[in-house]
């Protein structure tokens, strides 16, 4: 095992990190109001930071760094997928905006499109989303539809040119800051569950596709109910095998759970704890002297090494051209349940404090940990439970059968 | 030996449940929530009209007597509800002190208003330089005259902004502790917001040379430690049948829901992980409700309750969120929305786990009482 | 709730305690060999204990105290199943031998032939329970017949006035040392899997009963493979209504995961444990004065609280007439869980000395940690596995569907 | 970066575990287990020959070289094969401290020899009234002459019985610790017996004014301090290896298993249960996998490699455990036989946990070196 980057992702590295140093505002990592593994996405209590927030993700967009593991011509860097990770670690760490939603666009849409978009898609996103321009949402999810994306009702009907959509969406995260989905629907509504269904981009603008605000467990608009009523949208926008999105979506959904870990986000949440618990007493001591405080932070660290390892290990196989599929899904459930570890280990630590959900001067580390209380609830349910991960593992990675 | 409720505190228990579902639904908990009002005075006022301020309260103060067991079955039916109103604080904390006081005064005077709902009371423990428990008291008590003079700073005083006194601890230099009921409209008290996530009004309270007389004091040196450390218990108790209340709940919404919701074309209550998610929140409900009603029996037996009561704060501070959140696993992404109830649950047990001693300061207690 | 014992259970829970205390060797309970919850049944390692063990029994019997909860004409007291749990218990914790598989035969076997014996079944076999002449071993498991015992193939073919049975039974815990076994066969090979099966009793001398020891993880002779070929036994040994034997197993299982128990014996080890810790330093340190210990004995003793009551409450069910089904399934999950968390807990105080196998000056507590954490990874598998409790818990305790 | 073993690593692995499986089948395990060799002297004698001996240990001595990641490799196919020998104290542990010296005498007299395979050598440390560390040493070496006295009691030495020489810690008053590689042909050494759970042959060792030569001691003073330290990154990252073979080997039978045994009509693989714990195995295996060889890695660069081995071995003690128990429950009853391999990864991996620092231990070298 060898676990040095080469010396052109090392540079990477060190440019990236030299770069986020100087064009982040002094004490940016402050401002962000997130826990890791955070699927809520309201990341400023103060409405200015989303001014730096705007401009940063200007400046990425003109490094071409959005999406760096492109090829050139697609305003990539044409760098492989371990450059990539070493971009979401460095990003997370540092707090770094990544565009609202602009995940999804860069981390999913972008190298499906890449992989099965037609060359008249890939021009009419691809530049789009490098530049930041445009932003997606995951129509996935519908009411009968969540664990089982099997069972998703919404139909794309062709009429002539066009695609007819009816149907609902919902879990729709920042659909509503977003500016086109990234959808799959039933195609052929007479086929068999995992048949008949396919992917297509829907601009929100669609005439007949109405949303409604979901107010989430932290009392965010994140979430929105999507009816599609009519909805047509251009034949051009099925991307991929009609018919076959069953086969796509899963490759989709690996790229999913690599993009939304953030996995430098940890480390820095960490740090923030550490600093705290060495800089403050209770009831006559350090925090950082009682011994199960040592214990469990000490364990802490040891998880978060291992979901660092297996960060790197997904992109290492995406480079030697293997589907990450089974790890990507170990990924996804350690690191989610790191997420709520942490925060329960913190909640331990800091005792009643860290029930405050608001910045004051008794607030230990910004009031995030109430904050990444409630919000890492989500990170073992979104983008597939870690009921469906151990599924996965078990029968896809195992071996084991399909009863 | 009965592990089941007595018959008369089934039908305390159920007439608890359909006033509360009625008057106190979750859409009054969020509205609550939103506004600036520190507890819905009708809902009080009814809760009063129902007997409960006089639950554990002797009759001769206006009370309805009762035990700590009784205590515990209302308190069951409150964390069920999310109740957002300071009967814990007054009724069980501040009466209990009242109650267990010398101060003949005092109880003469405030039981009576508190059994008819017309006092509430909130309790002022916690300081900035601790987290739980008795040591490293600042907010400092000096003697002036035949009145005391109290000055510090109390954190996480629950409904303070609707209290018309505090149950104070402070300390005297040399002396030792002094418990006091303060007058909220004394000169010199200072309410801020501290937010909490589980909704519960909570406040810095500030007392700045505060001028309490004698007659206000409810307990002093050794009494104030003995009434302190059975309000330990007391309150450890009541935070555990609360949080009984909130998982009850839990396993019964979530069982209803995985009946109910069908995913690859079956109940997701099918699926073995579910199933074994839905067992292990049976036995860890089954389990809390024995520890807490063990403590709470020895509580009302007048037997020494220190260990029983700490193992059910251990145990069930950790069972229940333990369960909370396997009820939000179970329900998946509904109920990670404002709409549904299951994140009160979820905030009521976080809250009620850390107050009054967490899991660890609770097993040392029960570790001392072994022996160890 | 009400946690005080009636006079009567009061009275009888002293008395008992004084016999034990008087009719018990001084330090008897060091002599026993044992793990709370085990199936391992080796509890001796010096030969001599055995005599003490058989004089015990005698003195038990003599009282009328094997059978206690049976009726006063079938050799019992009459006691309700409280007094019989606080026997169990009082037993339990002093350690005092209750019959080589003896609990078999009076917990499990009496009570069911009380209950759906004939008369002339229960003259036969009733007093000489009680009397402690006779034991039992359980006939269930076979090798293609473990948890799912619906799948028994062991035959019992009627001819003439007898029952002729071939096949074979596995994991048969002390077979070898007990006179009968209380066996479920199949009586209709045509009839659908949980129809057709009923209980028999088969005398081990039966010919054509033969047994093969199996060597257990402790390297003890406790199970056995048990052949039965072309072995006749009287048809009035069957027991209960024929091909009815799946509705009287739920029954001898609840029965069974209540007296396995043994609930006493996790306080006794218990309370060795903390003498231990109390008089023995580490490091230049009492091992008692280190927090984690601190805090995970006293985890310990919570649970053992738990148990006790879970323990008390399928007493105060039978006694009300109801099946404990769902408790009895509860009690066995946290009691087997526990049985394993205590020895998980003995070996992380302890370090190193913990595995230590023979009793030495270095052995702590009599070697009898590495003892319990190798004989308590039987506890969560035998009678019923973890997994199949909790099946039972949400398909028949919350009514969760069985799809 | 490169997760996966390189081209030569995966060789020797390959080629340790055929041979292993042909030479050192459980059938011996246990064989030797019942018998009063202290190891197998065939299998030693083979495994010498395959050159395994000499991995790790520079090419002047005889050795073949070789990184930590490499004899990683070689301690996991031992742990998978539970080997009764004692390669661990003989090669990895006396080996790095005899190299590490700068006593050249020892290094030109012993490596030779240990790289045939000629000298067995076992790992004398922990006392009564310790459990690891370097603490609370009292086995005292005086200076008499050129030559050491050293007297003490050992205890949890392995295969203590088939060893030439004891790579021993004791304490010089005023000075600080000492190592030496005691002869086991000197006078004044008793051996007993200490039967263990893992079949180890470990025994407790008495020196009784056992005369050292000046030329056996390895280390003295800060030397000996930061030799030891080594050693104990060494040691824990080789306990981790050995418990990742034994765990793999766990879960690889375990799915197989139940691949094949039918329960309910159908394979017990297929419940969903069993599915979890088995995912929960790999996901345990895969994480130890990774932080072993980092660990083991960080010590082939020379880079500090404190905080990864103990990273690793409090981490992997506990999954290994983890991983063993849950390979017991998927297969059921059958694995609670002697006959059944299963419970040697057991025993393997709950000593191995336990050995040179356990999960606590290990944590709280974690806390220092993230700055607590």
């Amino acid at each position: 095992m060898d676990f040095k980057f080469t010396d052109k992702e090392q540079a990477f590295h060190d440019e990236l990190t030299d770069f986020l140093i100087a064009e982040l505002p002094a004490g940016w990592a402050d401002h962000p109001v997130q826990w890791p593994h955070d699927y809520a996405h309201s990341p400023y209590r103060d409405p200015k930071d989303m001014e730096v927030h705007e401009s940063f993700i200007k400046k990425i967009a003109e490094k071409g760094w959005l999406t760096i593991s492109w090829p050139k011509e697609y305003g990539g860097q044409g760098f492989n997928n371990m450059q990539q990770a070493i971009f979401d670690e460095r990003m997370s760490y540092y707090r770094a905006p990544a565009g609202s939603s602009g995940s999804v666009g860069a981390g999913i849409v972008g190298p499906m499109l890449l992989r099965i978009g037609t060359k008249e898609q890939q021009a009419e996103f691809i530049p789009r989303i490098a530049r930041g321009e445009i932003t997606f949402w995951l129509g996935y999810s519908e009411p009968n539809a969540g664990s089982d994306l099997g069972a998703v009702r919404t139909t794309a009907i062709e009429d002539g040119d066009d695609l007819v959509l009816n149907g609902q969406k919902c879990w729709s995260s920042l659909a509503h800051k977003a500016d086109y989905s990234w959808m799959i629907v039933r195609t052929d509504p007479d086929a068999r569950k995992h048949q008949g269904c396919s992917f297509v981009i829907v601009d929100n603008k669609t005439p007949g596709v109405e949303m409604q605000p979901v107010i989430n467990i932290l009392g965010d608009h994140s979430f929105n109910e999507v009816f599609m009523t009519d909805a047509r949208i251009p034949k051009n926008n099925l991307v991929g095998e009609k018919n076959k999105g069953f086969y796509h979506l899963m490759q989709a959904l690996d790229f999913e759970r690599i993009t939304l870990v953030g996995i430098g986000g940890f480390k820095r949440m960490f740090e923030e704890i550490i600093d705290y618990v060495k800089t403050n007493k209770r009831n006559g001591k350090l925090l950082s002297e009682i011994p199960s405080v040592r214990y469990k932070l000490a364990e802490i660290a040891t998880n978060i090494e291992i979901g660092y390892m297996l960060f790197w290990r997904t992109a290492e196989m995406l480079d030697r051209g293997e589907d990450p599929n089974v790890e990507s899904s170990s990924l996804k459930v350690a690191t989610t349940e790191l997420a709520r570890d942490m925060a329960e280990v913190a909640m331990e630590i800091l005792g009643p404090y860290g029930q405050l959900t608001e910045s004051s001067e008794w607030s230990p580390i910004r009031a995030l940990v109430s904050r990444g209380f409630l919000e890492s609830i989500s990170a073992t349910i979104g983008a597939g439970t870690s009921e469906i991960m151990r599924n996965i593992i078990a029968q896809r990675g195992l071996g084991l059968p399909r009863v | 030996m009965n592990l089941d409720l007595n018959t008369e505190q089934k039908l305390l228990k159920n007439s608890a449940r359909s006033f509360l579902k009625q008057e106190c639904p979750s859409a009054l908990v969020r509205k609550v929530r939103n506004s600036d009002e520190a507890f819905p005075e009708t809902l009080w006022k009814n809760m009063a009209d129902m007997g409960w301020m006089g639950l554990g309260i002797d009759e001769e103060y206006g009370g309805i007597g009762g035990s700590a067991s009784d205590v515990a079955v209302l308190m069951e039916a409150m964390g069920e509800a999310s109740l957002p109103a300071p009967f814990f604080t007054t009724v069980v904390v501040s009466g209990t002190a009242i109650q267990q006081s010398s101060n003949e005064e005092m109880k003469a005077k405030l039981l009576p208003l508190l059994v008819t709902g017309k006092l509430v009371s909130s309790f002022a423990l916690i300081e900035p330089n601790n987290d739980y428990g008795l040591t490293h008291i600042r907010t400092a008590a000096t003697a002036d005259g035949s009145d005391w003079i109290i000055s510090g700073t109390k954190l996480f005083v629950e409904y303070a902004k609707g209290a018309r006194y505090f149950l104070t601890v402070a300390n005297v230099e040399g002396t030792g502790l002094i418990v006091a009921m303060i007058d909220a409209a004394t000169d010199g008290i200072k309410l801020k917001s501290m937010p909490t996530l589980d909704y519960s009004k909570q406040c810095e309270v500030v007392f700045n040379a505060v001028k309490v007389p004698a007659e206000n004091i409810l307990a002093l040196g050794d009494d104030a430690e003995s009434m302190l450390n059975h309000l330990e218990d007391i309150c450890a108790v009541a935070k555990c049948s609360e949080m009984m209340g909130a998982i009850q709940s839990v396993l019964d919404v979530s069982v209803e829901y995985v009946k109910d919701r069908t995913q690859f074309g079956q109940p997701v209550g099918g699926f073995q992980a579910v199933q074994h998610h839905c067992a292990n929140m049976a036995v860890n409900v089954d389990s809390a409700r024995y520890l807490t009603g063990l403590a709470a029996w020895k509580l009302s037996e007048g037997l020494p309750a220190t260990k029983e009561a700490s193992m059910a704060k251990s145990f069930v501070s950790k069972a229940a969120v333990r369960v909370s959140k396997l009820g939000h696993q179970v329900h998946g992404a509904i109920s990670f929305c404002d709409e549904h109830d299951m994140h009160l649950y979820l905030r009521r047990t976080q809250s009620a786990s850390m107050a009054f001693g967490n899991t660890e300061y609770h097993l040392e207690k029960v570790a001392q009482k072994i022996g160890l």
